[in-house]
């Protein structure tokens, strides 16, 4: 075998010159499984644009820490009035646009107001709703007047939806970003990757690395041996499903962490036999949690019992509401008259949890009567059939955004689910803001949701970072979907 | 000394012997002629001498040519001596010539490859022997392609390859064949006054004795892979001391025996065709230009009586195929009228067709080919039983069918062969019994005995004989071949260039041909009478 | 000839608008809002309906299937719904891997095959022979993207030589974009390679049967100068329409194995774009390869005529 | 030339006979008949449930109880590769039949015709080979959702223009044969002829470009799951298998090796049948021997 390698290689040797590594680079390839649609973190949903430019080119007022905290950007610092309506930023001077513009006050003005204005094309018009004006104060300082107090506005400014732009170059983002970031954007194959350059000009630490490239690598099945063979050194979302090829190889480290993704089996709540509680519990006690991770996840990934990360302070252990029951299940689905068992479809996204998932569940169903039809749809579909029409009877998708558990209330949500007293506990969630009431009122959800079994709870969709075990400084969690380069650097 | 000494030559492909203890030989300036049917090994004698044997071909004996051993010869020198000392002119003129090249490539390739001659040269030498040949340059410059020149012109072209180099040898095979027989005369005539020229021994392969003997000095005769006989041409075919010889012979002057069919009520014509005339329009030029038109058949008019026996004779283009096709309505004309038993039959429905197609059948030239090969005799033999207004039970379609084969010789239980079980000569036989079994009035025979060995021939045109006078059956027979027309048929239509120049008996017009087609046919047509009588002359 | 090529560029152009129309038909049908994907699970109906409004996507079905042809006709082929920048820009990034991508496979196609088909023929029922069609058979058999697999795995990861996929593009120089062509390349080539290999030898042996070959070995050329002067020449057509059937396949048919490689080409688009229904994308790729075969076609029946003067004189 | 040594064309034993001779056939026959042994044996038997998941026994390497090793879920290799020759070649049989079905009436009634009638049949027929297939068929699974019956339709699809082009190439060598013109003079109809003497001739066409098109749609069939476009869970197909194994080459690297020779096996059976089955039967190569 070694031998062959050896003739191989000299047989293949011109081949070869140009790749021989070299200690302490200052360049990195990132895989990301997506292509953003555009560069303007500012006009669109898709949290491949973050991915991208998130604090490397673009920054906020405030940003998100590695670990979900809310620290100071391109502000220094703030004062909140004691109403809590007022928030007066100071700001960073000597900052610069990369295109070598000024950045002060005017374009925080700029910037919100744009954000919050009628005709924005903001994806996240909720996070500004509650400003009621911006006024600048001086070059170096902002004042941020609510409509009420919001515990969340700090927060809500560190997404990446809020980042500042200047007025010169905020149309031109979506081809051409312009940020104040550590990194300047400097090409863009479209299909192929994006590439980043070390800005000279930064106000703050400046980053270690000259160059980051995110290449746009869809498949897992790609990115295995792109890492493999050193193509790419980091993947920050990696497949969980593929972690098992590069677990054991010393050349890279896997960092698990945790993400805010509740993974389900949606269940249409009016649709029968699935309108029937039985039914709907019957499935929960026929899902094997266990064997579900282990098969579709790699064993990564914490089973959840209602729709709270469990990593989340007000998570309530649910897990033992529904054991892995066979002989419960059927017991149930008798009671519901369905002892037969039935057929039904089972649609599926095209992420690998989904897929992967949707074979195993069907696999468990079927062993207490309920014979699911796959049906692999594409996202387009998906949104079309199952999100907007509400026409199907099983899917998986896992729910990636924080403290979510309210689409539950949602009056024609894809669940069709409707339960008053669900509404009520959420109506009240909404305008309590004492904390310890707040928890209670939380779990209190999430009981109501676990009884009603209105879909099936699997697991907290982990977050898989794959790198070279030389790379530091990448985030271990996702608290948001960025790639936060500024701290990255190879040892050596 | 001989130029070319073959002795004890065995040859054998796989397990089929070919050829048998084959004894000839060609000495400078000599013909020598190898006569034989299908499948007696004369090509593959040529091919042995050539060294160009299929792969799987071994052949043991001598074969000796200017001194060299053939058998023993390396590859390379087989190469200088092909297209240098031996020539070799093919059977099919159109397939013979690479269809990318043009003739002027092809003549100089061989010139070249032998001479190293300069390209120049070589093409100043291909020049003079295609005008040799009697292609000159005005007409026929060097940069024609082969799709471009008349089978005759390409068959000049393969001489003009194989004598380019003066070889001492020429080895012509079928040379004229696939020819008509004007052609045949033309191209024959070439390669005599060739070899003249320059003293070349010429093996000349051919199933015609006639023209053997018109040409050979010698000639040997070939059965199965075996020398039958070989001597002086003039003493063999004079003597025809070998019974195989004087079957060949007497084949080849063959004509039947015939009485004038009874029980056919004369007066009315069975077929009358009045001014057809047949237009294919011509190749569209560019999107509003065609190339003019051909006239295929132009102005035809004829009449037969029923049970009478007409020859419609003329060279290969002559259109007479096509009249054929017309009067069989498979064709239509672009104008004119053909009446059979009175009824016109142009531009009717196939439907309407039916009680016309019951008593006007065809026989074709090749007997392989008119066969569906998937089917059997049975059916085959049936398939015009179709347009019978009452269809015949199965027992009973067998039984006619039984008699059809019985009629034609064939033993009834053929019916259940597939026809690639059947000889040549057979088939035909098939071919006929397909044609009588509606008991039709008329049969339209397209070169029926063309494909066929002589001996064979014979014996066909005996069929064709005994089905009119037996049946009363009228013939058309379409042929190029004088003999057959001579042998069978009352009375003769010349036709050429999509006329009919010339009709009447078939004696007067064959031994008195007064139009120029005619006569030219007649001239050519080789008769192996009048050729032993010339051979006879020249000895004393 | 000249109403030959007239009558062949009339039958191309009356195919490609019955293609467009075939195109424009199959896409209605599709299912799927790609409004709807582009604002994702939050957006209200009314967001969704004004986008539509926007893209066009309301307009009578007459009057878009009008514009867009007209716009292919001008080379205007609209704005892709998920990148928003013009197609034709799209479409000129990806043919600059797919169609550097084609001619490298079709090259290395055509280097193996044609050696390979000769030599075969050449010995025909020998050892030689045998070995080479059974390899032969062998590349018919496998699927290209499964050998796509095998060699990046001994290739890129194994041995490390190429990159394992992606592409740099040609301004990080020529080489570094040609080695990441080369595995791909290869994994198309080869099947392709297999199949052009036995038409090459069974155009040869068929020819090597012709009458005409014969006649040339009878002037005293060996076997080699006649294989070479006469028989390859007329074997041509076959392998021709053979080479057309293949150029146009790999323009289009590397769907799979630009997946693989994930290599940023026009497959590779216009699969992106049918999942996130671009239409106008998929429109416009699907009309530019269509236009591509047939374009192909026409070359391929041009070079008949080259070949073989037949068809030249033939008015 | 007359070498023609007037070879008589075969009856069904000698037939037998010289197929039996021919390596490539009985190759091509021996490989064929095992896949469909292994497919036919399949609904009876397979070492293992191929619609059980056995998560805790996941990617086992090759062994005793697994010959094949297991995938992902734990399921028996053999057993799907087994599982999956039927999927595999239903899809192709079934496309072949579409294609046969619709292109060779096509093909021999645009031969029979000629003029107009085969003018536009054969520009509809190059309309439909100037769409690349797969790109086609990846539209046709978009439109109608993937599955095994939308993959067989898109890969149906695009047989039919082969089988019209090669009927209407093979009717129109059999249509100036003088045993047409017989049939002709017999009084026959163009249909009559088309059935009783067109179409028996060009049936070992037909059979041999069946093979061809058997083989190309099995790669086809495969192609398309490794899109996943074709056969869905749990019914097993040798695409998906391939499709499901690539995400894991470095542990489990038997998950793509055996469904891959599984593939290259069927198709390379296939086309050495074919092989066989047009030198047996083809006259020219016949000659050549």
């Amino acid at each position: 075998m070694r031998l062959w390698k050896t003739i191989l290689a000299a047989a293949v040797l011109s081949l070869a010159a140009g790749t021989s590594a070299f200690a302490a680079r200052t360049d990195l390839v990132i895989g990301i499984p997506l292509e953003p649609p555009h560069l303007d973190p500012t006009a669109g949903a898709a949290a491949a644009i973050d991915e991208v430019l998130y604090a490397n080119v673009f920054e906020g007022l405030t940003r998100i820490g590695p670990n979900g905290e809310v620290l100071p950007d391109l502000a220094v610092s703030w004062t909140i009035s004691d109403d809590g309506k007022v928030y007066t930023f100071k700001l960073h001077t000597g900052v610069k646009f990369h295109d070598g513009t000024d950045f002060n006050a005017d374009d925080v003005k700029f910037s919100l107001d744009r954000a919050r204005a009628d005709n924005s094309v903001n994806a996240q018009k909720g996070l500004f709703a509650g400003i009621d004006k911006v006024e600048v104060v001086d070059p170096a300082t902002v004042k941020v007047t609510l409509k009420n107090p919001q515990g969340s506005f700090l927060y809500n400014m560190g997404w990446g939806d809020a980042v500042i732009v200047a007025p010169e170059s905020a149309d031109t983002n979506k081809e051409k970003p312009i940020g104040t970031g550590p990194f300047k954007f400097q090409s863009w194959a479209k299909g192929s990757s994006i590439t980043l350059v070390k800005s000279d000009h930064y106000w703050g630490t400046p980053a270690s690395l000259d160059k980051a490239e995110f290449r746009i690598v869809p498949d897992a099945a790609a990115a295995v041996p792109a890492l493999l063979s050193g193509d790419i050194q980091a993947f920050p979302f990696f497949d969980p499903d593929s972690v098992a090829q590069v677990k054991d190889d010393p050349r890279f480290k896997v960092v698990i962490g945790s993400t805010e993704g509740e993974t389900i089996l949606s269940i249409n709540n009016k649709k029968p036999p699935f309108d029937k509680l039985q039914v709907r519990q019957a499935i929960s006690y026929a899902l094997d949690r266990k064997a579900i991770i282990d098969g579709a996840s790699a064993g990564l990934g914490l089973p959840i019992g209602s729709h709270i990360s469990p990593a989340s302070k007000d998570c309530v252990d649910l897990t033992g509401r529904y054991p892995h029951d066979v002989a419960k299940a059927k017991e149930l689905l008798k009671e519901a008259g369905l002892e037969s068992g039935f057929k039904a479809t089972l649609k599926l996204p095209p992420p690998s949890y989904a897929r992967l998932g949707g074979e195993i569940i069907a696999s468990q169903l079927r062993d207490v009567g309920i014979d699911l039809e796959i049906i692999p749809v594409e996202w387009a579909q998906w949104l079309d059939q199952v999100f907007t029409k509400k026409d199907y009877d099983l899917t998986i998708v896992s729910h990636t955004e924080p403290n979510d558990i309210d689409i539950y209330s949602r009056k024609d949500y894809y669940f069709n689910y409707d339960n008053p007293a669900f509404d009520k506990v959420i109506a009240d969630l909404n305008l309590t803001s004492d904390e310890a009431k707040r928890k209670e009122l939380l779990g209190q959800a999430q009981k109501i949701l676990a009884d009603d079994a209105v879909v099936g709870f699997l697991y907290e969709l982990p977050k898989v970072g794959v790198w070279d075990a030389k790379l530091q400084g990448l985030w271990e969690n996702a608290p948001i979907q960025a790639n936060d380069l500024t701290k990255v650097k190879w040892s050596e | 000394m001989s130029l070319l000494d073959i002795q004890n030559l065995s040859l054998a492909i796989g397990d089929t012997q070919i050829l048998r203890d084959v004894e000839l030989s060609v000495a400078p300036g000599e013909v020598m002629g190898l006569v034989g049917e299908s499948g007696s090994g004369k090509s593959m004698t040529a091919l042995t001498v050539m060294r160009l044997l299929p792969y799987a071909a071994r052949a043991t004996g001598r074969v000796a040519f200017d001194g060299i051993d053939i058998l023993a010869a390396t590859e390379d020198q087989m190469c200088a001596l092909r297209g240098d000392d031996i020539g070799m002119v093919f059977q099919e003129p159109m397939t013979a010539l690479n269809p990318v090249k043009t003739i002027g490539e092809q003549v100089a390739e061989g010139i070249r490859w032998h001479t190293k001659a300069s390209r120049a040269e070589a093409e100043d030498r291909a020049r003079k022997m295609l005008d040799r040949v009697g292609l000159p340059e005005a007409k026929f410059p060097m940069s024609r392609y082969p799709h471009e020149l008349s089978g005759g012109q390409r068959q000049r072209v393969v001489i003009a390859i194989a004598c380019a180099l003066k070889p001492k040898l020429l080895i012509a095979d079928e040379p004229t064949t696939a020819l008509d027989v004007v052609l045949q005369a033309q191209i024959l005539d070439l390669l005599r006054d060739l070899v003249a020229e320059s003293r070349m021994g010429l093996l000349l392969i051919s199933h015609d004795l006639a023209v053997v003997t018109e040409m050979a000095d010698r000639i040997t005769i070939l059965r199965r892979g075996e020398v039958m006989e070989a001597g002086d041409t003039a003493r063999t075919l004079s003597e025809q001391f070998h019974p195989y010889t004087r079957q060949l012979a007497q084949a080849s002057m063959h004509v039947p025996a015939r009485a004038r069919p009874h029980g056919v009520e004369t007066g009315h014509p069975l077929l009358r065709v009045e001014g057809v005339t047949r237009d294919y329009p011509g190749r569209r030029m560019s999107l509003f230009r065609r190339a003019p038109g051909i006239r295929a058949v132009d102005d035809v008019s004829l009449s037969m009586a029923p049970g009478q026996s007409v020859a419609l004779v003329g060279r290969s283009g002559c259109g007479k195929s096509t009249l054929a096709r017309m009067i069989l309505a498979l064709d239509r004309p672009t104008s004119g009228t053909i009446r059979f038993r009175g009824e016109t039959i142009t531009g009717k429905s196939e439907a309407e067709l039916k009680p016309a197609r019951r008593d006007m059948q065809v026989v074709f030239q090749d007997p392989y080919g008119s066969f569906d090969p998937r089917q059997k005799v049975e059916k085959l033999v049936a398939e015009p039983l179709h347009v019978l207004e009452r269809k015949p039970t199965r027992a009973g379609r067998r039984e006619m069918v039984a008699h059809a084969l019985h009629e034609v010789g064939l033993d009834q239980r053929d019916m259940d062969k597939y026809p690639h079980e059947f000889s040549g000569g057979q088939r035909q036989r098939l071919s006929i019994a397909r044609a009588i079994i509606t008991r039709p009035k008329l049969v339209v025979a397209d070169e029926p005995v063309s494909a066929l060995d002589v001996s064979i021939r014979a014996q066909i045109l005996d069929l064709f004989a005994e089905l009119n006078q037996k049946l009363g059956i009228a013939y058309l027979f379409i042929t190029h071949d004088l003999t057959v027309a001579r042998a069978i048929t009352d009375e003769v239509l010349v036709m050429h260039d999509g006329k009919i120049v010339e009709r009447g008996k078939t004696s007067e017009v064959l031994d008195h041909p007064q139009s120029e087609a005619a006569k030219a046919l007649v001239t050519a047509a080789p008769d192996l009478h009048r050729a032993i009588a010339r051979r006879m002359q020249e000895q004393g | 000839m000249t109403a030959y090529l007239l009558k062949r560029l009339a039958i191309a152009i009356a195919t490609l608008v019955l293609a467009s129309m075939v195109v424009f038909a199959v896409l209605e049908i599709l299912p799927g809002d790609p409004a709807r994907l582009m604002l994702g699970m939050n957006a209200s109906a009314d967001q969704v309906e004004l986008l539509r409004n926007q893209m066009g996507l309301n307009a009578p079905l007459a009057w878009r299937y009008l514009h867009w042809a007209g716009g292919l006709l001008s080379l205007d082929l609209g704005r892709s719904y998920t990148y928003s920048v013009p197609v034709i820009d799209l479409v000129r990034e990806r043919l600059a891997v797919s169609l550097p991508l084609a001619l490298i496979a079709l090259a290395l196609s055509t280097i193996i095959a044609i050696p390979v088909g000769l030599f075969s023929a050449s010995r025909r029922g020998r050892v030689g022979d045998t070995i080479s069609m059974g390899a032969a058979q062998l590349g018919v058999a496998v699927p290209n993207f499964w050998f796509a697999l095998m060699l990046i795995y001994v290739f890129a990861v194994w041995l490390r030589l190429v990159p394992a996929g992606g592409f740099p593009g040609w301004s990080a120089g020529i080489w570094p974009a040609l080695k990441s062509l080369l595995l791909p390349a290869v994994a198309l080539a080869l099947p392709q390679a297999a199949i052009l290999a036995r038409v090459t030898r069974s155009a040869l042996i068929e020819v090597l049967n012709e009458d005409y070959i014969r006649t040339a070995r009878a002037k005293g050329l060996p076997y080699r100068a006649v294989l070479w002067r006469h028989a390859l020449r007329n074997a041509m057509i076959p392998v021709l329409t053979i080479l057309g059937l293949q150029f146009a396949f790999l323009l289009a048919g590397t769907i799979i194995i630009e997946n693989v490689f994930y290599l940023p080409g026009l497959g590779r688009l216009v699969f992106q774009a049918i999942t996130q229904r671009d239409l106008i994308v998929v429109e416009s790729v699907v009309m530019l390869l269509v236009a591509a075969v047939i374009a192909v076609n026409l070359l391929v029946d041009l070079s008949y005529a080259i070949v073989d003067p037949r068809l030249r004189s033939r008015q | 030339m007359t070498l023609h040594v007037d070879i008589p064309e075969e009856t069904f034993s000698s037939i037998l006979a010289k197929a039996f001779r021919n390596t490539a056939f009985v190759a091509g026959f021996v490989i064929t008949l095992l896949i469909l042994a292994m497919a036919i044996v399949s609904y009876a038997w397979t070492p293992y449930d191929v619609t059980k998941l056995v998560i805790s026994d996941k990617t086992q390497a090759p062994s005793l109880a697994h010959w094949f090793g297991t995938d992902h879920f734990g399921r028996d290799i053999l057993s799907m590769v087994m599982v999956g020759a039927r999927n595999s070649i239903a899809v192709a049989l079934v496309a072949v039949g579409i294609g046969m079905g619709v292109g060779v009436p096509l093909g021999t009634f645009a031969a029979a015709r000629g003029g107009l009638v085969d003018e536009m049949l054969m520009r509809l027929n190059d309309l439909v080979f100037a769409f690349p297939a797969l790109l086609s068929a990846i539209m046709i699974t978009a439109i109608f959702g993937p599955g095994a019956v939308n993959a067989i339709i898109a890969i149906g699809i695009f047989n039919i223009p082969v089988f019209a082009r090669v009927a209407r190439a093979g009717a129109l060598a059999i249509w100036p044969r003088e045993f047409i013109l017989a049939a002709r003079a017999a009084g026959k109809n163009s249909t009559q002829i088309s059935i009783e003497h067109v179409l028996p001739n060009i049936a070992t066409l037909l059979l041999v470009q069946g093979t061809i098109q058997f083989a190309l749609g099995i790669l086809a069939e495969a192609g398309l799951s490794y899109l996943g476009l074709g056969a869905q869970p749990p019914m097993p197909s040798w695409g998906r298998m391939l499709f499901d194994a690539q995400t894991r080459m470095v542990v489990a690297p038997w998950m793509a090796i055996f469904p891959g020779m599984a593939i290259v096996v069927a198709v390379l059976g296939l086309n050495l049948l074919g092989d066989g089955i047009a030198d047996i039967l083809d006259p020219k190569s016949r000659r050549q021997r």
